[in-house]
């Protein structure tokens, strides 16, 4: 059976069933909210936020592999460029682009023309130091590592501080092998 | 690095216009993240009560705001100051903006008066979760019940909101149902506004 | 434009959460805790009247000598409250309506919580604008 | 005539997290299916060891003359693999609905631990749903 085409993300967005963003993003707002009564020190929430959209990012990407098709990826570079063009496009109907990508393609920025978590988010003073949106960057990292792809995810700009646009740096760490380890050694 | 990426800009977030509530996400983006608030809350709590207590604190600031919000856009400015005006409120606009079609059924309790039910064949937020037996009548529609009640109580009509699995005969399904059961003060205004 | 003016926002448990002076008028210090008072004193009637009708603003619900006290109640029972001595009804109702979108925004905010104090500076310019613009 | 003897779900370190098998025909206690699962998880990696074509990922297919053996492995490598009937079709197919059943009623789960055994009330009525479905089109063949 011929391997079909990897589907584009507009196609599948169009495919998939579909809720109001509206209940999305107050039920994130939510979740802010809930994690900043329990946790109180802003560093943590970040934390926490990185550390849930990890765990969503393991289990979301068989998703996004069972529906759009996406055969192996041949390296970093085409991976990144599916992450922004397909992925962000399937779950959250917006377009990411792919920018800034460094020498030997191990590191680039995936830079969003929309956010669908924040309507509106403004970060009151005891908020400061708070990645609002800290959770995609736990998605994606979580994601790629089940595909055997270990990255680290940081913001570059934030609208809620002031930037111009959502950036989040991607920077693949190790590519782990995962051959079957059969030498009886572990 | 040219403007990939920019954003409308406005000076500051209160100049941004009212979204329409048009823009969509995929279903299974809100199912991974709502799966993920149940799970977070799982480790914050040591009882099924509590867990039901947590999810629906988080729906009730959800429904605060839906309020406001579908009042001032979609209702042209206009409160609900009667029972029933509140309830189809809800059981229409609140539910068609939320979940994107009027709840199957709104009905009044036969036992109490006081008792309203939202019924749900298939709520959105439980399409994909199966809760295990031994949490017994355990029910994530928590989170949907806050709603309900963070609309309620901030129009001025407080009440106690809980989620509930049905069983129906001839469905393997369980429905949802959400049941209102409206504070003694909201039954004597309703009385005195005749 | 209104001589004098004071614009307060109350919660639904009777809490002010904002306040502004926006008369024309040079600001006195005393007349700024007056007005609050006597807004104050109006509650209760807000509080019946909000039930016999669905629309949100109550227009002039009280008196005290020249000046006279409006009311807007939103969906959630928040109120925004105005005691001024200016006639013009549509400019006070406009001013009610471009403040009320303004609350929802500050409201969708999932950092703010509701019912407490607003401390966002582009609300108080916002309102003070609108406030020149149609008191 | 049940041209499905039985499925099977293994996660990505080769445990058994999910056996259903459809007739008496090929039905397996516990322990043989948990054997069954880990030595088709050494074979499966073992394929791509022995493989002279580069980059393949393991067997798919495996008939045997009582048997067929189809076999899909996710890019995560969670292995889905069906026993049927000789010759029977569209168990590619199937396995890719069950691919996408086991990312809706599984993964989207909140009380699903991940690599633990699936008990998931939806995941089975969906996938006794699919199967039946599917053995409608293979007897209407």
């Amino acid at each position: 059976m011929a391997p079909a085409a990897p589907r584009s993300g507009d196609a599948i967005f169009a495919s998939v069933e579909r809720v109001n963003a509206e209940l999305f993003t107050l039920t994130y707002g939510a979740i802010v909210r809930q994690l900043l009564t329990d946790l109180e020190e802003v560093e943590e929430v970040n934390k926490q936020l990185d550390q849930m959209g990890y765990n969503i990012g393991i289990r979301l990407i068989d998703e996004f592999l069972a529906k759009s098709n996406v055969s192996r990826c041949v390296d970093f570079k085409e991976t990144a460029e599916v992450i922004a063009k397909v992925g962000f496009k399937m779950f959250l109907g917006v377009t990411a682009s792919v920018t800034n990508w460094d020498a030997d393609g191990t590191c680039c920025s995936i830079v969003l023309e929309d956010n669908p978590l924040v309507d509106f988010v403004e970060l009151p003073d005891t908020c400061q130091g708070l990645y609002y949106c800290n959770i995609l960057s736990g998605v994606i990292r979580g994601a790629l590592e089940m595909v055997s792809m270990k990255t680290e995810v940081t913001w570059i700009r934030d609208v809620l501080r002031g930037d111009d646009a959502y950036e989040l740096q991607v920077k693949l760490l190790k590519q782990v092998p995962e051959e079957y380890p059969y030498k009886d050694d572990e | 690095m040219i403007g990939v990426g920019k954003i409308k800009q406005y000076s500051n977030v209160l100049d941004k216009p009212l979204s329409k509530g048009k823009q969509e996400v995929s279903l299974s983006a809100f199912a991974f993240l709502f799966s993920e608030l149940v799970q977070y809350n799982q480790t914050q709590v040591d009882n099924i009560a509590e867990l039901e207590r947590r999810l629906e604190d988080a729906g009730y600031a959800v429904g605060a705001r839906v309020l406001e919000l579908l009042c001032h856009r979609d209702k042209g400015n206009r409160r609900e100051t009667r029972l029933l005006g509140i309830l189809s409120f809800v059981h229409s606009t609140v539910w068609k903006v939320l979940f994107g079609k009027v709840a199957d059924s709104l009905e009044k309790g036969t036992e109490h008066e006081d008792e309203y039910m939202i019924s749900e064949k298939e709520l959105l937020v439980n399409k994909f979760i199966s809760t295990p037996k031994d949490m017994g009548t355990f029910n994530c529609g928590a989170f949907v019940a806050g709603i309900v009640r963070g609309v309620l109580d901030s129009a001025g009509f407080p009440a106690v909101v809980t989620a509930h699995f049905v069983p129906m005969e001839g469905q393997q399904r369980p429905r949802t149902t959400i049941l209102i059961k409206f504070a003694e003060e909201v039954l004597q205004r309703e009385a005195r506004l005749g | 434009m209104a001589t004098t003016a004071c614009f307060i926002i109350v919660s639904r448990n009777d809490i002010p959460i904002y306040e502004a002076e926006v008369g024309s008028a040079a600001k006195r210090e005393d007349a700024a805790q007056l007005h609050q008072f006597i807004l104050h004193a109006a509650l209760d009637i807000v509080q019946d009247l909000a039930w016999t009708t669905s629309a949100m603003f109550l227009k002039a619900i009280d008196r005290f000598n020249d000046l006279v006290v409006s009311v807007y109640v939103t969906a959630g029972h928040t109120r925004f409250m105005l005691l001024h001595d200016s006639r013009n009804d549509d400019g006070i109702k406009s001013f009610f309506q471009e403040v009320h979108e303004l609350y929802v925004k500050i409201l969708l905010n999932p950092l703010y919580l509701p019912g407490s104090r607003i401390t966002s500076s582009h609300f108080d310019t916002k309102v003070r604008a609108l406030a020149r613009k149609y008191l | 005539m049940a041209a499905i003897y039985s499925l099977y779900i293994i996660n990505k370190s080769g445990g058994l997290i999910f056996y259903k098998d459809y007739g008496s025909k090929g039905r397996m206690d516990t322990n043989d299916s948990l054997r069954v699962a880990s030595l088709w998880h050494s074979m499966h990696a073992i394929s791509q060891q022995l493989s002279p074509t580069t980059g393949c990922s393991g067997i798919e297919l495996l008939e045997a003359d009582t048997f067929d053996l189809h076999c899909f492995q996710s890019l995560t490598g969670t292995k889905f693999f069906v026993v049927c009937e000789p010759g029977t079709q569209h168990m590619e197919a199937l396995l890719k609905v069950i691919y996408e059943l086991y990312t809706d009623y599984v993964l989207k789960n909140p009380f699903y631990e991940m690599e633990m055994p699936i008990r998931c009330e939806l995941f089975d009525v969906n996938l006794t749903q699919a199967i039946q479905k599917d053995r409608v089109v293979l007897l209407g063949r």
